[in-house]
């Protein structure tokens, strides 16, 4: 049997009131790969990470994470397959603190429910505490455990982002989806968050999607780019090859 | 068939008072995105303002109706400048919460300014009835027609074609790009609930008459009927409103008159327009004409 | 490693139950309280009246859960209670169930109610979810009204044969140490026993796995469901509990009372009120915030009504005294629309000058206090 | 093109933007569009670009953002404490980025809505006119919903709105995105054309080669400060600016 991919997107086509934010998308992602998403504003980026996670249903097209199909389950279900998320303008629970919010990424790797939780002794509090010791891993490891109880809405935002990534290492994904992690970060927060991503990939078996508008960081830590123009892909390939190519070179720098 | 008639005046005329309460929450809810609970307080001042000017100061009906108006409109959009305006980016239940305090303290500020347990508020049909056809109809019914197709034909026709109803449903739909040309939002703002508190006013004073004349505390309550009624036509609807206004009128009144079973019990008709209005959410959650919230990540 | 050792690793503030020394001295020195008030105030008025804060207490920490913790605005609180009463009015005393079976009654018909507004919490936002609560307070009352041979109708329905023992423990006629208590009494520490327990549930489902769903699905509800909580399962949760809580404290506010009768719907919505005033005084997002808003809040009207005297002093212009005891003594206020007064006041003070509550001022005085004495400044935001 | 140090319309300095959600503000920019130019202003996503479109236009409350220091200088006037309305009376109009058009309300009604700020009827015809002259098909669908117009139609009705004011100062914040090529040609053209008619132009964009292509002088936002400026022409040959704009890989892989 051919192997199989771990993520395969074929013909996805989503529309809003008639108008295609994604139009016939094709690829594939394989086990442990880093695929960047490049392109111009609007081309569509955060639309195929909403259609992947399941926040919108496209029009037509499958997609295949795992040979299961994601077309049509909620966004909880996916998450229980194994894709975790970031989010551009960061999806945080601002009023709950770095623990909390680690811990939130393991909700559906935990069992304690109403009556157990109720309780409180016993497994919810074995449980809470094998959790809370692999968050507390974690947030050492992205160097967050000086933020104790502080809610993290009051944390700047550099460290916002470091959060969020750490709440989709908590959910054990085994494809994280990056939406833009270092949009809007000064250079010293974006290195710290390139390193990061790559000591991730180091140490953990996952692979990574990722949209980003910094093409010097994508160009850094991509094994292969896809750019998306108009909710079409114009190009893919590895990182020198694409940023050659006529048809991406005329999306970014405008046909005028 | 002439009962259906006759029910069928009074099913409208209650569905036009419905409808301008429903109208006066709309309003605001579409210009302020605020959800307020104090407009059944607003109908319920308001009929206490007319009967104030009208039987005690011994002003004119009509004078005593449209001063009671001014001042509603004033003390609406006075509570919207003191305690709505400067919650407006808080958390989004906070300001319910604050109208419901509102409505709260309105409601006690009328029971101790107007001690007495009830009023009768004196209007020019009084309890006259006349004739047609064999039918009879009450002419608070014919003067509530009237009055709320006149109320709500003038609203309609300054929210499309003046001005300042363009400003507003220009705030309405987008208030950073309605800033962006120009529009003075806030006054938006105080315009809609001015409005709101306007038209509460006849709405409380045709209640009043309708229900024999006799003026209560109990009125905010009746006014709370009205919630189904725009919850029905769509929060966000000013059309809806009236629709759903004229619809729990009708079925309240019908309820009422056909449905005579033992087992039905008192209050049906009330109820009624909470379970239709049920029946609607589950079937359509943004209610019949109401626009469907954009969820955004 | 020992489990006890990795206990301590991971120890926050918002996992354990009393989190620090002043939390327990707070406590204890509350326990003390509980114990003491009968056997100092030895008047059957105010132990109704403190019992009813208990009672209100249990129901409001059900609000807190839905509203402070789950983001959901419900104005049916009150129709709950109502439930919650007839339940022990039927159960408990027309068949004299024993009181561990009325209460379990009142608590499972309250979920079951919850659970049925569940469905609407999930299809509604914010504002239309609030109408359907509002609803449920005219359907409550037409069927309270309607229902004759359960509810007793317009004439109400006596609660005073219902039990009140459990095991060889007869809250109805408490002996202990050879002292004997008065019902009032002995329905005050059930209460308020109650309370702690609730209180106690309310705060482990809040710091395990479902309550940081619950605060997830109200802090980003799209982003709960990305990560895997299901908004449907926890919010229908929240009104589960919620409701439960509610039910709970309708029955023990009506054995308090004795009698149980419709009131009209204005009345309930107006109850319900107090109970979103109860909350927001004491502290969104915080249990203890809830008892201390019913505590305060719970006995205002007879607070009211037992102080006007305070109040009646003479407004000059008028010639009248600002709150009237009785309708003879003609105040610009009666005093039970001044307590209405007070609890519109303050819940639109708090919401505009100090959204926190108590819980929240309590905890910027203790940050200060922490600030000057170095002490850990742990704040606790969300327990 | 006209002199840049004489009496400039619009004058930034040292202008500083905090919001209470610490992303990334100004930290400190300053700039002059002089009466008559065309001035775009580039940079990449995050750089500040829009945030100071918002502290021009008085939006920035709408964003829980303030100026912290420094000003806005319109013909020699402080702007910076002024309302939003205020500064549209003033002379400014802005064209949104994402159109922002009331999607509820007519063509027309959208119209009369950029016009809010006019008291003079006459006014307010002749500036209807001269925008169905920039825009026939306008003039056709008056009545339709604006909802229902194409995302370039619904472009040129918000630059149609904007331009109802009687702008001294005309912003467009990305008035290319989203839009296919031919549309964007069309765009540039008409921005070009009411700068012929007499509007001073301040022009956001990341089709950073249309906009130089038609530019009196540009200013490079990176990171909430301005990190290159000069000449139109200049700027658009400069290896520089690719690798600022659109990040060093891409900029020499081409260039």
């Amino acid at each position: 049997m051919a192997e199989r991919s771990l993520l395969s997107v074929s013909a996805t086509t989503l529309e809003f009131g008639g108008v295609s934010a994604l139009l016939d998308v094709d690829f594939e992602v394989e086990s442990g790969e880093l695929l960047a998403v490049i392109g111009p504003n609007g081309a569509g980026k955060t639309s195929l990470f909403n259609c992947l996670n399941g926040v919108y249903t496209p029009r037509h097209g499958s997609i295949l994470f795992e040979g299961i199909e994601l077309v049509g389950k909620r966004p909880a279900r996916i998450a229980n397959l194994g894709i975790a998320r970031t989010f551009q303008n960061l999806a945080l629970f601002a009023n709950l603190d770095v623990i909390d919010n680690l811990m939130l990424g393991r909700h559906h790797l935990m069992k304690t429910g109403l009556a157990a939780g109720a309780i409180w002794v016993g497994r919810a509090k074995r449980e809470e505490i094998a959790n809370r010791l692999i968050c507390k891993d974690i947030a050492e490891f992205l160097d967050l455990d000086q933020f104790g109880s502080t809610p993290v809405g009051l944390l700047p935002y550099g460290i916002q982002k470091r959060i969020e990534l750490g709440r989709a290492m908590a959910m054990e994904p085994t494809l994280l989806l990056l939406d833009e992690p270092v949009a809007g970060m000064n250079l010293e927060e974006r290195n710290t968050m390139t390193a990061l991503i790559q000591q991730v990939r180091a140490e953990r078996d996952m692979a990574i999607l990722l949209v980003e508008h910094d093409v010097d960081f994508v160009m850094a830590i991509a094994d292969r780019v896809l750019v998306l123009n108009f909710g079409r892909v114009i190009a893919t390939g590895t990182p020198d090859v694409v940023t050659v190519h006529p048809e991406v070179v005329a999306a970014y720098l405008g046909a005028g | 068939m002439e009962k259906f008639f006759q029910l069928f005046v009074a099913a409208i005329a209650l569905g036009g008072i419905y409808a301008l309460i429903a109208l006066g929450f709309v309003v605001v809810y579409k210009a302020t995105g605020t959800f307020n609970f104090a407009q059944g307080g607003f109908v319920l001042l308001g009929a206490y303002l007319v009967y104030q000017f009208g039987d005690d100061w011994s002003l004119p009906f009509f004078v005593a109706l449209i001063l009671a108006m001014v001042v509603m409109a004033g003390v609406a959009a006075g509570i919207e400048r003191v305690v709505i305006r400067p919650m407006i980016n808080g958390p989004p239940f906070t300001i319910v919460l604050i109208t419901l305090g509102v409505l709260l303290i309105i409601e006690q500020a009328v029971r101790t300014l107007w001690s007495e347990p009830a009023y009768v508020l004196t209007t020019p049909w009084g309890n006259g009835v006349t004739e047609v056809a064999g039918v009879s109809i009450r002419h608070v019914d014919m003067w509530t027609v009237g009055f709320a197709t006149l109320v709500l034909g003038g609203f309609f026709a300054i929210f499309r074609f003046t001005t300042i109803g363009i400003a507003m449903r220009a705030t309405a739909f987008d208030q950073e790009a309605a800033a962006a040309q120009g529009i003075k939002v806030g006054r938006s703002f105080s315009i809609s609930w001015a409005i709101a508190g306007a038209v509460a006013v006849v709405a409380g004073a045709m209640l009043t008459s309708r229900t024999g004349s006799v003026l209560t505390p109990g009125l905010s309550f009746i006014a709370l009927r009205a919630f189904p009624a725009m919850i029905i036509g769509g929060l966000d609807s000013p059309g809806g409103a009236v629709a759903g206004g004229v619809v729990i009128g009708v079925v309240e009144v019908m309820a009422l008159g056909y449905l005579d079973f033992d087992w039905i019990g008192s209050g049906f008709e009330v109820v009624l327009a909470y379970v239709l209005m049920i029946i609607v959410l589950l079937w359509r959650p943004n209610g019949l004409f109401g626009t469907r919230a954009v969820q955004r990540v | 490693m020992s489990s006890r050792a990795d206990a301590a690793r991971v120890a926050t503030p918002s996992m354990k139950l009393l989190p620090d020394k002043l939390t327990r001295m707070m406590f204890g020195l509350a326990v003390l309280i509980f114990l003491v008030t009968p056997l100092v105030l030895d008047d059957d008025f105010w132990m109704t009246v403190l019992a009813n804060a208990g009672a209100f207490a249990v129901a409001s920490i059900g609000l807190s859960i839905l509203t402070g913790f789950t983001g959901q605005v419900s104005l049916g609180h009150a129709a709950l209670l109502t439930i919650g009463g007839y339940t022990v009015g039927y159960f408990g005393a027309d068949h004299g169930w024993p009181m561990w079976a009325w209460m379990l009654a009142a608590i499972l018909i309250g979920a079951l109610v919850g659970v049925a507004i569940g469905p609407f919490a999930l299809r509604l936002k914010g504002n239309y979810l609030v109408v359907v609560t509002l609803a449920l307070v005219f359907i409550t009352g037409y069927v309270v009204e309607n229902w004759t041979s359960v509810t007793g109708g317009f004439d109400g329905k006596s609660v005073n044969s219902a039990s009140l023992a459990i095991g060889p423990v007869d809250f109805g006629e408490l002996h202990i140490f050879g002292r004997d208590f008065s019902r009032e009494q002995g329905i005050f520490y059930l209460c308020w026993i109650m309370v702690a327990l609730t209180a106690l549930v309310g705060r482990n489902i809040i710091r395990t796995r479902p309550g940081r769903a619950m605060r997830a699905v109200r802090d980003r509800d799209v982003a709960a469901e990305v990560i895997g909580v299901s908004n449907a399962r926890y919010k229908i949760a929240a009104f589960a509990i919620s409701s439960a809580m509610a039910g709970l404290g309708g029955a023990l506010y009506a054995i308090s009372l004795r009698f149980i009768s419709p009131s009209n719907p204005a009345a309930e919505l107006f109850l319900s009120i107090r109970f979103v005033a109860i909350i927001i005084v004491g502290g969104l997002g915080t249990i203890y915030g809830a008892v201390i808003g019913a505590l305060l809040l719970g006995p205002l009207p007879e607070l009211v009504q037992e102080f006007a005297g305070l109040f009646d002093f003479t407004i000059p212009i008028v010639d009248r005294p600002l709150v009237g005891d009785s309708p003879a003594d003609n105040g610009i206020f009666s005093a039970a629309s001044f307590s209405e007064i007070l609890f519109g006041v303050l819940l639109v003070v708090f919401l505009i000058f100090a959204p926190e509550g108590i819980a929240g001022m309590i905890r910027r005085l203790r940050r200060r206090l922490a600030g000057r004495s170095n002490v850990d400044p742990d704040n606790v935001s969300d327990n | 093109m006209v002199n840049r140090s004489d009496d400039p319309l619009l004058v930034v300095t040292d202008l500083r933007v905090a919001y209470s959600h610490a992303i990334v503000a100004l930290q400190g920019v300053s700039l002059a569009v002089g009466r008559g130019e065309i001035v775009s202003l580039l940079g990449r996503n995050g750089s500040g670009k829009t945030t100071l479109l918002r502290a021009l236009t008085g939006l920035l409350p709408y964003h829980d953002g303030r100026i912290v220091d420094g000003e806005v200088r319109l013909a020699g006037t402080s702007v910076s404490t002024m309302s939003a309305s205020g500064i549209v009376s003033a002379g400014v109009a802005q064209v949104m980025e994402g159109r922002r058009i009331f999607a509820e309300l007519t063509v027309d009604e959208n119209l009369s809505a950029g016009a809010v700020t006019l008291r003079d009827r006459r006014q307010v015809a002749s500036n209807r006119d001269a925008v169905f002259s920039l825009f026939p098909f306008l003039a056709d669908r008056k009545a339709d919903q604006a909802g229902y117009l194409s995302g370039g139609e619904q472009q040129m009705l918000a630059i149609g709105r904007a331009m109802m004011s009687s702008p001294d100062l005309l912003i467009l914040d990305e008035p290319s995105l989203g839009l296919a090529p031919m549309v964007v040609t069309r765009i540039r053209d008409i921005v070009t054309e009411i700068n012929e008619r007499g509007a001073t132009v301040l022009l956001v964009e990341q089709n950073a080669a249309m906009a130089l292509s038609i530019s009196d002088y540009g200013y490079i936002l990176s990171a909430g400060q301005v990190a290159k400026e000069g000449p139109g022409r200049e700027l658009e040959s400069d290896p520089r600016v690719r690798e600022l704009y659109l990040g060093a890989a891409l900029g020499t892989s081409h260039g």
